[in-house]
């Protein structure tokens, strides 16, 4: 039997945006508030605490011989407890990223009025194992200069401004020598 | 257990907080619109009979849940009047506050029906409220109504 | 008749009201890694891996992103039940019986105690147009179900007590218990009402823990070291999802539940085929109702029977050994985790000191809460 | 080992719109009902239910499977859902495939609905909590960018441009004129995908499949049921699913190696030792275009870095040697995220039975294969089917 366009065509009553926000179909709005206390635990603990410092942080599989970022307290392809802490620096590789024209709420940003593009990257963490890497923005970098195996360095927010959170790092830019290629 | 280390400072026992950050606007559906509307303009409520099992949903609903028969066909008028199937007195609002004023709120079975529907008893003192208490629907006067279930301001003792 | 498939190990983190000092993850892996220690295997030999999470419940959007990594079940078939534990395991059990694993671990976790408001949580499980605007909180629709189930059945507000003061003190020779406490059934009626007749003290409070399991099949699990507890009969049904359409005042899915374990095990007289219990009891007429859903008990027997101390650990037929979800903490969709792993303690001497003597066939009965129409039956015998 | 043989014999669907006016319970019974019609069963006949549907967070309900219950055919019966995230559809059909391989159930009734336009404007907060809410969300990443992320990744590896990558886009629309219940259909150029709009590089606005309201619905049956009420049953003869780390950032994404765990799993199941031979055709996931290639290569349909000569050879078109997602994919018949993997089932559904209509691939195929993706880019569901 074959799917045809008069079977499927009661099957969905397209509507435009505006029969929705002008109520030509009757509506019911909701916002909910679902709001969450996720406890840390040990490891993302650590990490955040150490971001504050002004540092990163991260655990050492004794089997594997990984440095694992963001640290956490079993490895999960050992299938054991990790064994110590070590500091990893605050530089690394750009291994992909992206030069974003929307934001979260996947609302425009004003590109053509002067506004810089969003660039996200996956950096791997000089220190850490290799391909080890954490999402990070980079910034004081013309976006359509970056390139995968780009050098790059965290910008910290000044310590009185830390409060324990992946985002104590601004954002992470070229290291020197690359920066004189941006803008 | 089952770490190597764990936190043994109350200190280092730390949370991040956060939340799902969302907006909704839900449509009634097909049946659903039809239902709200005859709220709206008829301060009646539309069921949906499916006779071959002998059923009468409410609010109407476009398919049989037991046979899976389609019956949009065949939505019914149900009017305002009922009686309590079951009800209680509640005491907290849905994010747990504790009320002022407590409220009733009852599962009305509505004459004709088979289902009942979930709504707010008024006008009558908690102690003077049993099971199989005949009840009636109260709109909110017609300009107040936006196709709601809240157009039905509660459901009262009936009269007569 | 299915292939025969076996409990063969099994790990608890036991449930606290708060577990500050761990994550979601750790919680998980120390079940996990118990689980497996039980058992005697290493997540690399595992076949398959089931998961239990609500998106809701957890605080995120797709939530069983995060589950395989705390389980071993890094690029391992693993997949998420968004529903109570024992259809997780049924899930499980249905991997064992397929073929397509001989080894299957089943994985449940509450972080209850992350959750800032559980009942907008549950509002926003309600119809949002024909329910969620009356702003209501989500326990009246329990009450509203008690309230029904005391009309038809003539149970009392009392006898309801009677489960919380029992449960509760369960719960203090448990030790994996949250919540134990002496009370007495005045103390319950004298709660403030919180939806009349539920007050305070007949809904159960919430508790985090985690559960892991490991299955096998028959052929598998004779060679590994511990005495499997074998799952002969799993049910689960869905009742009316809608609030106005289902039955108020019993509880259809259980029966539904019940009738299809039973006659996957083969039984016929629960009452007499099965000895003891470990059934929902979130809030309190629920233990109640789901007794007489289950068969044990006739319609309106249950709260007679509890009375006079039939379901207590030394009664004829001992409901909630453990404390249940009064006693031990209501886990969300690791209720029926909760339950099944006092059964299979029970079942192999390893309860501790609620420990019943020389029961052989347990029944383990979840409920996913409100305003959900489904739950999920277990028996079980060594 | 032998497995207990199941059968697909029946399907239905709805059409895939921006904004439905239907509810999701109403979606839901939709597919259903066509499904259950065109297997010629009754509701009574059905033994359980396994529904499949992605983010609560969409349709704006929570423990959705228990909402649309009903609207599925799960009024009194056992009804589980799954969920693996995006991988949620063709899961669902793998779940359902559990309940019937395992002799528990003789018929099961599998049901995908998603309900995106509830979240008003738009779903992305739905999407921002897809990431570690610690260490991830606070950076107020969108969904897009794993995309971007895992795109430019996989274009450095191969040395692949946007304009290979962009006629992934060009077939998929182009093919989906001839679907019936098709979103974004149409005609269009490498060029007008290159100058759409950017969202983010390399991602530009005709490289992404729309937000869609639908349903879709498959029954399956064992054997002897099969053989009894269907003419035509198409087998499920291998599935596999697998999930890689949670830690996304860890892993190099050129490659993806959980869709070919999940795909070595099926083959092996199938008794396929030569994919890209023993496969006629195939429906990858494709939510954006670079996807349909990436998996075309984690499915070992292709050497790795060989997808875009096939796209360019013209072999994935619906009359090359293998086509891949002749219903028009994600890209343009929509993307309800599971029921949209749906869809794709019930294309080689219909493709292995001569009932695609216009869409219907030459040379008669007898081995398909349908896939999904989801997660942090870290899940992959692979069914086989042969009739």
């Amino acid at each position: 039997m074959e799917i045809t366009k008069e079977m499927v065509e009661r099957t969905a009553t397209a509507l435009k945006l505006e029969d929705i926000t002008k109520r030509k179909v009757l509506t019911t709005p909701w916002q909910p508030k679902v709001q969450y206390a996720w406890d840390d635990g040990p490891a993302i603990g650590r990490y955040l605490a150490e971001l504050k410092n002004g540092r990163i942080i991260a655990r050492t599989c004794r089997k594997c011989r990984r440095i694992m970022i963001p640290p956490r307290m079993f490895c999960e392809l050992c299938w054991r407890p990790s064994d110590d802490w070590t500091f990893v620096k605050d530089t690394g590789v750009v291994n992909t990223f992206v030069i974003s024209h929307v934001d979260w709420k996947a609302g425009r940003l004003d590109i053509k009025g002067g506004e810089r593009p969003l660039t996200p990257a996956v950096i791997e963490i000089d220190g850490a194992s290799a391909g080890m890497g954490i999402l990070h923005m980079l910034d004081e970098v013309d976006p359509w200069q970056i390139k995968i195996g780009m050098k790059v360095q965290a910008v910290w927010k000044p310590q009185a401004e830390r409060q324990g959170a992946i985002t104590d790092i601004r954002y992470f830019k070229p290291l020197a020598p690359e920066r004189k290629r941006g803008k | 257990m089952a770490l190597a280390e764990r936190i043994h400072r109350t200190i280092d026992a730390t949370h991040w907080r956060g939340e799902i950050p969302l907006n909704y606007i839900y449509t009634p559906g097909r049946a659903g619109e039809q239902f709200l509307r005859a709220l709206l303009d008829e301060e009646t409520f539309l069921g949906a009979r499916c006779a071959a099992c002998g059923v009468t949903y409410v609010p109407a609903r476009i398919f049989c849940e037991r046979c899976f028969a389609r019956i949009e066909d065949s939505f019914v008028k149900l009017g305002k009047r009922g009686t309590v199937h079951a009800f209680t007195v509640s005491h907290e609002t849905f994010d747990g506050v504790r009320k002022e004023e407590p409220s009733i709120v009852a599962l009305i079975k509505l004459d004709g029906a088979d289902g009942v529907v979930l709504h707010r008893l008024g006008d009558v003192d908690p102690g003077d409220v049993r099971v199989g208490l005949p009840v009636e629907a109260v709109f909110k006067p017609k300009k107040d109504r936006q196709g709601s279930i809240l157009d039905v301001r509660h459901f009262r003792p009936a009269k007569g | 008749m299915g292939k025969r498939v076996a409990i063969v190990g099994i790990g608890t983190t036991g449930f606290r009201a708060t577990t500050p000092d761990v994550s979601y993850r750790e919680l998980t892996y120390e079940a996990a890694v118990k689980a497996y220690l039980d058992a005697g295997i290493e997540p690399k030999e595992v076949g398959a891996f089931v998961a239990t999470s609500e998106d809701l419940i957890e605080g995120y959007s797709i939530s069983d992103e995060y589950s395989p990594d705390q389980l071993g079940a890094v690029l391992k078939p693993i997949h998420t039940v968004p529903g109570d534990f024992l259809q997780s395991l049924a899930n499980g059990m249905m991997l064992v019986q397929s073929g397509f694993a001989d080894l299957v671990v089943v994985q449940g976790l509450s972080k209850a105690s992350n959750i800032l408001n559980v009942g907008e949580v549950l509002t926003f499980a309600e119809d949002p147009v024909t329910v969620r605007p009356l702003c209501e909180t989500p326990h009246a629709v329990a009450a509203l179900d008690m309230c029904r189930f005391l009309h038809e059945t003539g149970t009392t507000r009392e006898q309801c007590a009677r489960v919380v003061v029992k449960n509760r003190r369960n719960a203090l020779r448990n030790q994996r218990a949250a919540h134990g406490t002496l009370l007495e059934a005045c103390d319950v009626l004298a709660a403030p009402p919180v939806a009349e007749p539920l007050g305070r003290y007949d809904i159960a409070q919430h508790a985090d823990g985690a559960v892991v399991v490991v299955l096998a099949s028959e052929e598998r699990a004779a060679h590994l070291r511990r005495a499997p507890v074998w799952i002969r009969g799993i049910g689960w049904a869905t009742d009316a999802p809608s609030l106005d359409s289902r039955v108020w005042g019993d509880a259809r899915y259980a029966r539904l539940a019940a009738d299809m374990a039973y006659r996957m095990a083969g039984i016929r007289t629960p009452r007499r085929e099965i000895q003891f219990a470990e059934v929902n009891d979130e809030y309190s007429y629920k233990e109640l109702q789901h007794l007489e859903a289950l068969r044990i008990y006739e319609r309106g027997q249950a709260g007679r029977a509890t009375e006079v101390g039939a379901t207590e650990p030394t009664g004829e037929f001992p409901v909630n050994v453990s404390g249940g979800s009064l006693g031990c903490g209501a886990t969300f969709d690791l209720d029926g985790g909760q339950k099944l792993l006092e059964v299979v303690l029970q079942l192999r001497g390893e309860a501790g000191t609620p420990q019943l003597r020389g029961v052989t066939t347990g029944l383990a009965a979840s409920w996913r809460g409100v305003p959900s129409a489904t739950g999920a039956v277990a028996v079980l015998s060594n | 080992m032998g497995y207990r043989r199941v059968a697909i014999i029946g399907a239905g669907m709805t059409k895939f719109v921006r904004f439905a006016q239907e509810t999701g319970k109403e979606l839901a019974y939709e597919a259903s009902k066509m499904a259950l019609d065109s297997a010629g069963l009754d509701l009574s006949q059905i033994d359980c239910v396994s529904v499949g549907s992605a983010p609560d967070a969409f349709d704006g309900v929570h423990m959705k499977g228990e909402y649309l219950a009903d609207g599925s055919g799960g009024w009194g019966k056992p009804v589980m859902r799954n969920f693996v995230g995006g991988g949620t559809g063709v899961m669902n059909v793998i779940h359902g495939w559990h309940h019937v391989a395992s002799g528990m159930f003789d018929t099961c009734l599998v049901v995908s609905e998603e309900k995106m336009s509830s979240a008003f404007p738009h779903p992305a907060g739905a999407f921002v909590t897809i990431f570690d809410h610690t260490t991830e969300q606070p950076i107020k990443p969108t969904l897009l960018w794993i995309f971007a992320i895992e795109m430019n990744r996989f274009m450095n590896a191969h040395g692949y441009t946007k304009r290979d990558i962009a006629q992934v886009a060009v077939k998929n629309k182009k093919n989906a004129i001839d679907h019936p219940c098709a979103q974004l259909p149409g005609e269009i150029t490498v060029d007008d995908v290159l100058n759409s709009e950017v969202m983010a590089y390399p991602v530009n606005r005709l490289d992404v499949s729309p937000t869609s309201d639908g349903a879709a619905a498959v029954i399956l049956a064992a054997e002897h049921v099969a053989r009894r009420v269907c003419e035509k049953p198409v087998w499920i003869d291998g599935v596999g699913w697998a999930l890689d780390t949670a830690y996304w950032c860890t892993r190099d994404l050129y490659y993806p190696d959980y869709v070919e765990v999940a795909a070595r799993k099926a083959y092996e199941m199938a008794g396929i030792k030569e994919p890209s031979k023993e496969i006629h055709i195939a429906e990858p996931y494709d939510p954006f275009t670079y996807k349909e290639l990436h998996h075309m290569e984690g499915l070992m349909l292709c050497k790795r870095g060989e997808s875009v000569k096939l796209l360019n050879d013209g072999v994935t078109q619906r009359t090359g040697n293998l086509p891949i997602c002749p219903s028009g994919g994600l890209l343009g018949v929509g993307n309800p995220i599971s029921a949209a993997a749906v869809m794709k089932i019930i294309e080689i559904f219909l493709q292995l039975r001569g009932e695609a209509g216009k869409r219907q691939v030459p040379g008669k195929p007898t081995c398909g294969l349908a896939q999904a993706w989801g997660d942090l880019m870290q899940v992959g569901t692979v069914v086989v089917m042969r009739s």
